[in-house]
């Protein structure tokens, strides 16, 4: 069973197996947070996966108009690897706002296939190399910008009628 | 007729949005002969873009929300969506408040694997399974009633504890209720688990290998179906889990039956969570001292006497502080449901992600049903207690 | 992480095994054919009593409203909103702050709520509570909408062709749910 | 008077009665309704629900099909563009008549019948065979996918039960030693019932009857959750009506065979019927109506099987099976079981 205690023990061979890549450690409750450039994400994903991270929970993409990014993050963790199934990796890279690109991660974590492909439609992220890059839960019509994008506004009601 | 011209060996089957089998998605399916080919799943009928209303919503305001896309199993939802707010906010909730949540989170499994149950039912042609599944299904809900006010939408678990204590007379109750579900469970099993006719649409079909249910990411009964003993009650234990005895159901087998017996299995284990969460709950407040505190003072007896907490005003505009991150993980009924949200100081979540379940599950379409026959498709789908809105949002 | 396996052996295709799964489906469906109860009520002609508690519509005391607008506030679904009084009241203005618009009250758009009560725990006066009816039902949509003193006039009461005979749900080991009459 | 006379009389002969009257049409329509009715109620008294309840609720909703044939009847028929119009009119027509036509061949009395022929068992039995092929093109004719899938397994089935279904009824030929119904009854009189002389092609027969009409758990070429209905699924209003039925009717059939076949038939007649001419015809209905029970009953308890794997379940155990019951009936022969 993991416990708060271990997120520490794993952070050292996480930092070990990411030598040579410029990187920034934090740890947070369960969460073990890299981040990393985005010429190093597909680098760092495979020494993650050799560490045991074989899967990836969640992909999201977070809009920062005001610095002018888009962060893309991946949370991978561990189902084979009993020591690693209660800690979190949680890779995460800045890209510019206006040239969103970073690498797929599909072909290290197919696990990122549907949500990398969500993160595209909804934030116009471009995972390069990814194997359908198309529409997933918009409608084919949709021509507006990416919804999920700050700039994208939907309407909210005040408390007064 | 279209998608068959001279010289084409393959049919395009479109199965769905409008099919008996389909739910709200889309299977687009290539069938040669009986023998389907490719499979590819078009989903985003249910779409409602949850990740951003939730963008325009207080903290509070989003746990309904969150409720909504996995319309069966929302108390696990509500637990996780608080659970990563109240790392936010830097709030625990008391120990009875933790176990309130699980009762509720166990009950609400309960119901919702015998949903998913009875839409497999249907989907194979038991008429009566489906019936069952949902008749028995209103036990657990009638006791989530009793305790929450509704039947389904609990909204239950709000940052810092839980709305409601439990209401007089609930244990016994609720005794008769396990003990019933406890005595229906084998006539379930001889009229549809063990019947010769379930078990040969099932066995065998659809089978998901240890090894590709890691790669692919596959969570709750289906992964655990396939060998792989991860439940993030265990990998990652929340609320009163810490203290709960219980097993981790597995199979090995990794075919549409052992994904169904998996979740017949955890309705044991609830049932007998749910028992010792009611034999050893502890007494104390259900919710967090900073807010309690906060209650009007001329409410205080109203709260102690019927268990019912009135919110304090400040529950209205929570605001977590700028920059704060927090991921948070629960084992929904249908498996493992991810909230990360990010805070930028407001009283609204700057950025909620919300990865639930059948999200992570929708992928198998296509993996299990390659070279299956057109029959098999329902059987494989029911076996995945896949759930359009829950994968939409 | 010990796992556990389940019930539902699986025999194979041997055909004993099979004849004996035949013969105990069809053995359970006679039993329920025969002896097991049923556990539906028949709906208008009886209806099931809810618990205490329950969060059906919305019973408003404007006499203890003091107008601060939380519950609109926490509206999730903005079903609530605060109206101002109607019946050309606001151009009156004569309180003692003539520049103060006239005080605002909730009114409420069942077509949008949710019924999560959490006006009603927000509430610090105790103007609003639940009532327990839930299954009016509306001909127009327009008339889902209940301004402040609509809102104050109460839910609206459901009406049988029959008068229904009233059952309340109890847990029962052998049935499931059996129904007991009440009075 | 004269003409009342002559009417009655032309109703009431053989000719005229049983094609239209008994076991023909009217009854079949009143099985249809009763039976259906009454499938509702035992899967929902098994489900542990009511079922139909609220047209005629002091009957327990008896009159729910009629209600619902005449919503049937008033439902406007939508024909589909790209189908092939008269073979959809038609289909639902000649699938319904074709079904029904065997009554004719079928006795319910020792002295009362259509057709008195040495070879009657052989004219049900061929003119059973008819409407699997108007179901082929049913589910061409609508020109849709799943319709045709339906129509292709419904003709996959009917091969696959047939040979069994003929094997399996002719092994009885060979134990009674007769092709003719009438004398399959009589030789049941003087003996035993054929349920007992050959269980082994009593069970084979009775598997196949499911089979052949799409009752659970065969109920395949239909098979709601996969083809929506199968050939049927462009049908509304009283054509599919129709076709709904006629697989009921065809099950009527088959259970009016069996009831000669192996249960006695219509002996042993009570004596109050014994002076009405098809008075014995009661006692057929009667077996032959419980047994649609058992039928559908098993909507209550079984899924489906796949298609294939009721092929197999036909080719490899019916099949063998339905021959190894032409041997039991040689034996019961040979060891002068049968009287013959």
């Amino acid at each position: 069973m993991a416990s708060g205690s271990e997120v520490g023990e794993v952070a050292a061979p996480i930092e070990g197996a990411l030598s040579g890549i410029s990187s920034e450690l934090s740890v947070r409750g369960e969460v073990v947070s890299i981040r990393v450039r985005p010429e190093d994400l597909r680098e760092a994903a495979e020494r993650l996966l050799r560490l045991g991270f074989d899967h990836v929970k969640a992909v999201t993409a977070i809009d920062r108009p005001g610095e002018g990014i888009i962060e893309v993050v991946y949370h991978a963790s561990s189902y084979g690897n009993p020591g690693l199934t209660g800690i979190i990796a949680e890779l995460r890279t800045s890209v510019p706002r206006d040239d969103p690109r970073v690498p797929t991660l599909t072909e290290i974590w197919p696990s990122a296939l549907y949500q990398e492909r969500e993160q595209w439609e909804m934030l116009g992220v471009i995972f390069e190399g990814h194997p359908e890059l198309e529409r997933l839960l918009l409608p084919e019509d949709f021509g507006g910008p990416p919804p999920l994008r700050k700039d994208f506004k939907i309407p909210t009601e005040g408390i007064n009628a | 007729m279209s998608g068959a011209g001279s010289g084409e060996r393959t049919l395009e089957l479109l199965i769905g949005p409008q099919h008996p089998a389909s739910g709200h998605m889309r299977l687009v399916a290539e069938v040669d002969g009986d023998v389907v080919v490719r499979l590819r799943p078009d989903i985003g009928y249910v779409h409602r873009t949850v990740e951003k209303i939730a963008e325009t919503k207080t903290y509070l305001q989003t746990i309904p929300l969150i409720e909504r896309p996995p319309l069966a199993d929302t108390a696990n939802h509500n637990l996780g969506y608080v659970m990563a707010v109240e790392r936010l906010l830097g709030v625990e909730a008391p120990p009875r408040a933790q176990w309130l949540r699980t009762l509720l989170a166990e009950m609400n499994r309960i119901h919702s694997h015998l949903y998913g149950l009875g839409i497999h039912g249907i989907m194979l042609g038991s008429s009566t399974a489906f019936m069952w599944a949902f008749g028995d299904r209103e036990i657990m809900i009638e006791m989530a009633k009793r305790l929450t006010g509704a039947r389904i939408t609990y909204s239950y678990m709000i940052p810092g504890g839980v709305r409601r204590d439990l209401p007089p007379g609930f244990a016994e109750e609720m005794e008769k209720a396990l003990r019933y579900l406890e005595r229906r469970l084998p006539d379930y099993d001889r009229i549809f688990f063990s019947n010769p006719v379930t078990r040969a649409r099932l066995e065998g079909v659809g089978v998901l290998t240890r090894e590709d249910a890691i790669r692919l990411g596959v969570v709750g009964p289906n992964l655990r179906a396939s060998g792989v003993a991860y439940d993030v009650r265990r990998a990652r234990p929340y609320a009163a889990y810490p203290e709960l005895d219980f097993q981790v159901v597995t199979r090995s087998e990794g075919d549409s039956m052992a994904r169904m017996l998996v979740r017949v299995g955890e309705i044991r284990e609830s049932i007998r969570m749910i028992r010792q969460i009611l034999a050893r709950m502890p007494d104390g407040p259900i919710l967090a001292e900073r807010y309690a505190k906060m209650i009007p003072p001329k409410w205080r007896d109203y709260v102690r006497e019927t268990g019912r907490i009135k919110f304090p005003a400040i529950l209205a505009s929570l605001r977590p502080p700028k920059g704060a991150e927090a991921v948070s993980r629960v084992e929904a009924a249908r498996g493992e449901a991810v909230f990360y949200l990010v805070s930028d100081g407001g009283p609204r979540p700057y950025r909620m992600r919300m990865v639930t379940p059948s999200l992570r599950n929708v992928v198998l379409f296509s993996h299990l049903t390659r070279g299956c026959r057109v029959a098999d498709i329902p059987a494989i789908y029911g076996s995945l207690d896949y759930f359009p809105p829950e994968a939409d949002r | 992480m010990g796992g556990v396996e389940e019930v539902g052996g699986r025999g194979g295709r041997n055909p004993v095994v099979s004849l004996w799964g035949h013969l105990k489906a069809v053995g359970t469906g006679l039993k329920y054919l025969i002896a097991v109860p049923r556990m539906t009520v028949k709906y208008p002609d009886e209806v099931i009593e809810l618990p205490d508690g329950y969060r059906g519509m919305l019973i408003y005391h404007q006499d203890l409203c003091i107008s601060c607008g939380l519950c609109a506030t926490i509206c999730p679904a903005n079903a609530i909103k605060m109206y101002l009084p109607s019946g050309g009241g606001g151009g009156e203005g004569g309180g003692e702050k003539p520049e103060t618009p006239p005080k605002r009250h909730p009114g409420i758009d069942y077509a949008r709520c949710i019924f999560c009560g959490f006006c009603v725990d927000i509430c610090p006066t105790g103007a609003l509570e639940h009532s327990k009816v839930h299954d009016a039902a509306y001909e127009r949509v327009e008339d889902m909408l209940y301004r402040p003193e609509e809102f104050a006039a109460g839910p609206p009461t459901v009406e049988f062709e029959r008068p229904p005979k009233r059952l309340r749900p109890v847990m029962d080991e052998r049935r499931g749910i059996s129904y007991e009459p009440v009075g | 008077m004269g003409a009342l006379g002559w009417i009655l009389g032309l109703l009431l002969s053989p000719w005229v009665f049983v094609p239209l009257i008994y076991p023909g049409l009217v009854s079949a329509f009143a099985v249809l309704l009763f039976i259906i009715w009454f499938e509702r109620k035992l899967a929902a008294k098994v489900q542990r629900r009511f079922g139909p309840y609220y047209v005629l609720r002091h009957l327990g909703g008896a009159t729910q099909l009629v209600a619902d044939l005449i919503r049937y009847l008033f439902a406007e028929p939508i024909i589909p563009e790209e189908a092939d119009a008269l073979a959809f009119v038609m289909g639902p027509a000649l699938l319904f008549g074709l079904t029904l036509l065997p009554v004719v061949a079928i006795p319910v009395s020792g002295t009362f019948y259509a057709i008195r022929s040495d070879v009657s068992l052989l004219i049900v039995l061929a003119l059973l065979t008819l409407g699997a092929a108007m179901t082929l093109i049913i589910g061409w004719a609508g020109n849709n996918k799943f319709s045709l899938i339906g129509g292709l397994r419904e003709g996959f089935l009917s091969m696959a039960y047939e040979i069994p279904l003929f094997v399996a009824a002719l092994s009885m030929a060979a134990a009674y030693g007769t092709l003719d119904l009438v004398d399959m009854v009589e030789v049941q009189a003087e003996t035993a019932w054929g349920v007992a002389l050959n269980p082994l092609a009593a069970f084979v027969f009775l598997v196949i009857s499911f089979l052949a009409t799409s009752r659970f758990p065969f109920e395949i070429s239909e098979a709601e959750s996969e083809l929506v209905m199968g050939p049927f699924t462009e049908y509304s209003g009283i054509m599919y009506g129709l076709t709904m039925g006629a697989s009921y009717l065809k099950y009527y059939v088959l259970c009016l065979l069996f009831s000669i076949m192996f249960l006695g038939g219509w002996e042993p007649v009570p004596p109050q019927l014994a002076a009405v001419p098809f008075g014995p015809g009661v006692v057929v209905f009667a077996k032959a109506l419980a047994l649609m029970a058992l039928g559908v009953f098993l909507r209550a308890v079984y899924p489906r099987y796949r298609v294939d794997q009721a092929i197999r379940l036909a080719w490899h155990y019916l099949l063998p099976l339905s021959v190894a019951s032409v041997f039991v009936s040689m034996g019961a022969a040979w060891l002068g079981l049968t009287g013959a």
